[in-house]
C-alpha cells in the first residue's frame, strides 16, 4: 500500500538531483502541481523524459532543472512552440539541454517496454526518418523469420514516475478513465511512482475493465486538488485554455518567466491549485 | 459568396473524403476539414487523434488532439501505446493527414529544425506522430499554405517521408502504403505525377494564378496536363465551415 | 460498417477448407454456435489457433475438422484432458493432428504482434523451457542494447477471426465486457472477423475506456443469443459446468462422442442455443 | 480435530503467504491456498488469475481460471496479452504458484507429455502461462501429491524450468528470479538446499514416516539437518477452509 504524504514530502524523499523523471499526462491529467514542486525543491541535472514536454516541460527547463530531455513532440498543444525549451537547445540558457529525439511511437512502445521488463521496444517505423541518423539509440533488428528491418530502442525505465488522477481510494488504489495516454506505461516502468489525486474517496465505483492502478504499485499518493490546472480532469474540471495562450507571451522573455514562475511557483505551495480550478466550466 | 483562401483549402481537403474513411487527424487545418467532411458530404467518417479517442463526433474543434470533448463523444478511447500498435501501425487507418514547417516537391515533410540538427536555428517542435503517420496510414493528405519558406528544393529534415527521392523509392524501402497522394493548400490542388511521384498541381483555386504559384513554390512548379479550376466553395460548406469555427471560438474563448 | 447476416452465412463465405481460424474467448464468451456451424458445414484441413483449445476444440477435431492446431493448453477447464485431441494425437484419429506448442505468454504476445502488423513477437520468455526445442517456431533475437537474447516466434495473423460478444450496436460496434482475453487482438490481427452476439441494441452504453471494436472492423455480427454456451457471457447467463463435466464422459469414447455430435450439432441449428441458457442462473 | 493429507497440503501453502503478497494463482490446490490465506492470516493478499483478473476476492473458488465470479470481485480485469507482459513479466507477482505431472529433485516441472515428444504416450494440457511464471514470478511455491509416478528422477519433458540441474543453474541462463523456494506436498513440506538446490525435507507432516516418503518419490530424499513436524491444521484453518469447499461444492453443483 502506498503512503499517503503531502506532495512535498513524496518529491523530497524520490526525486533527487541527477535522477530520470517522467511527467506524463496526454493533455489530460498532466501533473502540473507536482512539476512545480519539483521546481521549489531546486533539484538539478534532471533527466525527463515526456512524449510531449508542453508547459511544465518548458518551465523546469527554464528554471535550470534539467539537463536531458527524452521526447517526441515539443510543443505548446494548440499555441505554439515552446520558448524556454527552444532557448535552452538554441542559445543554452539558463543551462545546455541535451536532447533524445523520438517520435510519439516510439515513446509510447518505450514506455510499454519499460512496463513489461523488456531491455528494448520494436515496431516497424522510422522508415525514411531523419531521426534515425541523429539519434543513436535507434537501431535494427532482423525478423528471424522474414528478414524484414525493424527499429530498435530502449525501454523507457524512469527513477521516478508521476501521474495525476481523479481518485484513489483508502488503499491506494488509482482510477484514470477518458483520455489515458500512457500513465498506467509510466507508474509500472517507473521504479518508484508518485500520483497526485483530486480527492481520496471510499469506493472507485470503477466499472470491470477501467484503468485501475493497484496501490501495491504506487510509492505515495498526494492530495491536491486542481493540481493538473491547467490541463484537466475528465468530469471534474476542464482544460483552461487561456492559460496555454498566456504561457506564450509569458515564455517568451526571459525577464517575464522568472518574474512569472517567482510569483507563481516559488512564493508559493501546491494549495494555490483548488483556487486556480474554481469556476473553470 | 466570399471566401478566404484559408477555407478554400479546408473545403478541399474535406471534399476528398468519404464516409468510409478512418482518417488520422491533426490539429488546425485537417482537424476542420475532417470535421466539415463529417458534417457534410461524408456523414460515416471515422475521426480518430493520436489521444486514443477513436470515432469522435466533436461539436467544436479541439484546441489539442487531447481535448476532453474528443473522449466524450468518441465511440471509444484506447491508451495511445495501444493507438500506435493496433491502429496506426496495425493499418487501419485510411488517410492520415500531415503538414509541416518544409516540404519537398516530392512531399517529404519537415516539422523538426531549421537548420543543423546539432546547432539548430529554430528548434521546431518535432514529429511527434508524423514519421509513423507518414508509412502506416494507407494514404497521406497533406494540408500546407504555400510560401516559399515553406515549399523549398530541399528540406533541412526529413521529419517524415513522402516519396523520398521519387519513383519507387519508397516500394525500394519496404514502405507498402501509398503516400502523399493529395496535397491541398491555400491556393492549389496538387498530386503525385504517376511515375517520378514528384507532386504536380492538378487544379488551381480560383483566381489563382500561375505567376503567383511561382511566387510561392521554391522550384519549378510541374503541372498536370489539364489543370482544372477547384470548384469554389458551396454556401454550405461555407456556412457549415464558419458556424464550426463560430462554435469554436465561442467555446475557447475562456476555459473549456 | 459489417453485414449482419445469419451464423450459417456468415461461415459459409468466410471459412473454407484449407483456411486458417482462431476462435478466441478465455473461458469467458467462447463462440460454441459458431464451432459447431464450421462442424456442420463440414469444413476440413483447418489450422486452428486458440490459446486454450477446450470443448469446441475438443469437437472441431474429433470431427475431423483439423489438420493443425496451435495451442498454449489443452485441457477441459476445472476438469482433465482433451478426450479428442489426444486421441488425433496419440492415435491419429480420425486424422492425424499436427501440433504448433506454444506458452500462453507466447500466444497472447502473438496475437497482438498480429494486430500490430508486426512480422514477429518478443518477450523474455522461454528460458529453460523444452517447447524450444521442439518447436521450430521459436527462435532468439539479441537486443542490440543490452546483448541480452530474448524469445522471437511468429505474429498470429488468421484468415478468420471468430468471437463472441453480448452486444453490438445498428453500426455494428461491438462491446466486450468482463474477463477480454485475446478477442479484441483476435479480430484485429484476422483477415476477416466475425462476431457472434447475443443481441443488436440500439445503445452499448459503453464507458469511456471500454473495450469496443468499432464496426469497421468487423465483417459480419450474427445474433445468436446463448451462442456461448456453455460457457458464459458476463451479465447475461453463468457458466454451465455440469456440461463441462459432462463432456469428459462423452468424449472418452468414440461412439457416444459421434453419437452426441450428431444429436447436439448436425441434427440441429443455431437456434437451439437459445434455449441451452434458458434457466441457467 | 481430523484433516486430510490434502487439507494439511492446502493449510502449509496457505501459511507461506502473507498480506504482502502478490500471488499468480493457478486452480486446484494453489487456489484453496490462497483464498484460505486471505480468509484467514493474509487478509491483505492479492490474487491473480491469469485470465487478467487482479485482485480477486471470490465467495467460492472458481472452476476455472476464467470463472465470472473472478472478475465480479476484482480490483480490474485487464486483456489476456497485458497480463502477460505488465503484470507477469513486468515482475509485479511475488509468489507464483506452479504443480505438474511429474517433478524432478530440482524443482523442474513436467505437464507437456509423457514420453516423446513427437510420438506421446500420453498428451497432457501443455504448459499454459507455466514457462514463464516459472522465471519472471519472484519465488515459486510448488503443490503437489507425492507419487513415484509424479516424483521422478528424470522429467520426460521441461515445461517449466525450475533450478534446471542445480547449483547455479538459473543464474548462468540469466534468470534473475529464485525459482522454487518451498514445496508443499500431502506430506512434508520442502525447500531447496541453499548450495546445491536439490529440494529438500524440511518438515514431515504429523503422522508421515520416512519409509512411506522413501516409498513415494522416485529419488533418494535429501532430509534437512533438523526436519521438525508441520504443525497441524488449527481448528479454525480447517473450519474455514472446509466452509470454503462446502460454498464451491454448492455452487457449481448445477451451473454457476
Amino acid at each position: 500500500m502506498p503512503d499517503f504524504i503531502p506532495l512535498k514530502t513524496a518529491i523530497a524523499r524520490s526525486v533527487t538531483d541527477g535522477c530520470s523523471v517522467a511527467l506524463e499526462g496526454f493533455t489530460h491529467l498532466i501533473p502540473h502541481a507536482a512539476a512545480h514542486e519539483i521546481i521549489r525543491q531546486g533539484r538539478r541535472e534532471l533527466t525527463l523524459m515526456r512524449m510531449t514536454p508542453d508547459m511544465i516541460y518548458d518551465q523546469l527547463i527554464g528554471m535550470g532543472c534539467v539537463a536531458k530531455l527524452i521526447f517526441s513532440y515539443a510543443g505548446n498543444p494548440g499555441v505554439g512552440l515552446l520558448r524556454r525549451m527552444r532557448d535552452a537547445v538554441e542559445n543554452g540558457w539558463p543551462v545546455p539541454l541535451e536532447i533524445e529525439e523520438h517520435s510519439h511511437a516510439a515513446m509510447a512502445h518505450a514506455y510499454e517496454a519499460g512496463a513489461s521488463n523488456m531491455p528494448f521496444a520494436l515496431m516497424r517505423g522510422y522508415i525514411g526518418a531523419g531521426l534515425r541518423e541523429v539519434n543513436p539509440n535507434i537501431k535494427t533488428v532482423t525478423c528471424p523469420f522474414t528478414g524484414e528491418e525493424l527499429a530498435a530502442f530502449p525501454a523507457l525505465r524512469p527513477d521516478v514516475g508521476i501521474i495525476h488522477a481523479a481518485k484513489a481510494d483508502r488503499q491506494g488504489n488509482v482510477l484514470i478513465e477518458g483520455i489515458l495516454g500512457v500513465q498506467k506505461e509510466t507508474v509500472l516502468a517507473a521504479k518508484t511512482a508518485i500520483v497526485t489525486v483530486e480527492q481520496v474517496v471510499e469506493d472507485l465505483q470503477a466499472h470491470p475493465n477501467a484503468c485501475v492502478l493497484p496501490g501495491w504499485t504506487i510509492s505515495a499518493i498526494c492530495e491536491v486538488p486542481g493540481g493538473a490546472h491547467p490541463s484537466y480532469v475528465h468530469g471534474v474540471y476542464p482544460r483552461d485554455n487561456s492559460a496555454y495562450v498566456e504561457w506564450d507571451e509569458i515564455a517568451a522573455d526571459r525577464d517575464r518567466f522568472q518574474a512569472w514562475m517567482q510569483a507563481n511557483v516559488l512564493d508559493v505551495d501546491d494549495s494555490v491549485f483548488a483556487d486556480r480550478v474554481r469556476g473553470l466550466v | 459568396m466570399d471566401y478566404s483562401a484559408n477555407e478554400m483549402m479546408t473545403v478541399a481537403a474535406a471534399r476528398a473524403l468519404t464516409s468510409e474513411d478512418v482518417c488520422f487527424v491533426g490539429i488546425g487545418a485537417p482537424s476542420a476539414a475532417c470535421n466539415l467532411a463529417r458534417l457534410t458530404h461524408a456523414p460515416g467518417v471515422t475521426l480518430i487523434y493520436e489521444s486514443g479517442t477513436i470515432g469522435t463526433e466533436p461539436n467544436v474543434l479541439p484546441l489539442s488532439i487531447g481535448d476532453g470533448e474528443l473522449c466524450e463523444t468518441a465511440l471509444t478511447t484506447v491508451s495511445v501505446p495501444e493507438m500506435f500498435r493496433y491502429w496506426l501501425q496495425g493499418g487501419r487507418i485510411t488517410i492520415g493527414f500531415l503538414g509541416g514547417a518544409q516540404m519537398d516537391r516530392f512531399g517529404n515533410l519537415n516539422t523538426t529544425i531549421v537548420g543543423d540538427y546539432h546547432s539548430p536555428k529554430v528548434r521546431l517542435p518535432g514529429g511527434g506522430g508524423a514519421p509513423e503517420i507518414a508509412v502506416h496510414a494507407q494514404q497521406i493528405y497533406i494540408t500546407m499554405k504555400q510560401s516559399p519558406r515553406g515549399f523549398v528544393p530541399r528540406i533541412d529534415f526529413f521529419t517524415s517521408f513522402g516519396f523520398g527521392e521519387g519513383g519507387e523509392d519508397r516500394a525500394r524501402r519496404g514502405i507498402a502504403t501509398k503516400g502523399p497522394t493529395r496535397l491541398m493548400t491555400d491556393m492549389a490542388v496538387w498530386a503525385p505525377e504517376p511515375e517520378t511521384k514528384e507532386l504536380q498541381v492538378v487544379s488551381l483555386h480560383p483566381g489563382v494564378t500561375r505567376e503567383a504559384m511561382a511566387a510561392s513554390v521554391g522550384w519549378e512548379i510541374l503541372y498536370a496536363e489539364d489543370v482544372g479550376e477547384t470548384p469554389p466553395p458551396t454556401a454550405e460548406e461555407l456556412e457549415i465551415l464558419r458556424d464550426l469555427h463560430a462554435r469554436t471560438k465561442a467555446a475557447h474563448a475562456g476555459s473549456g
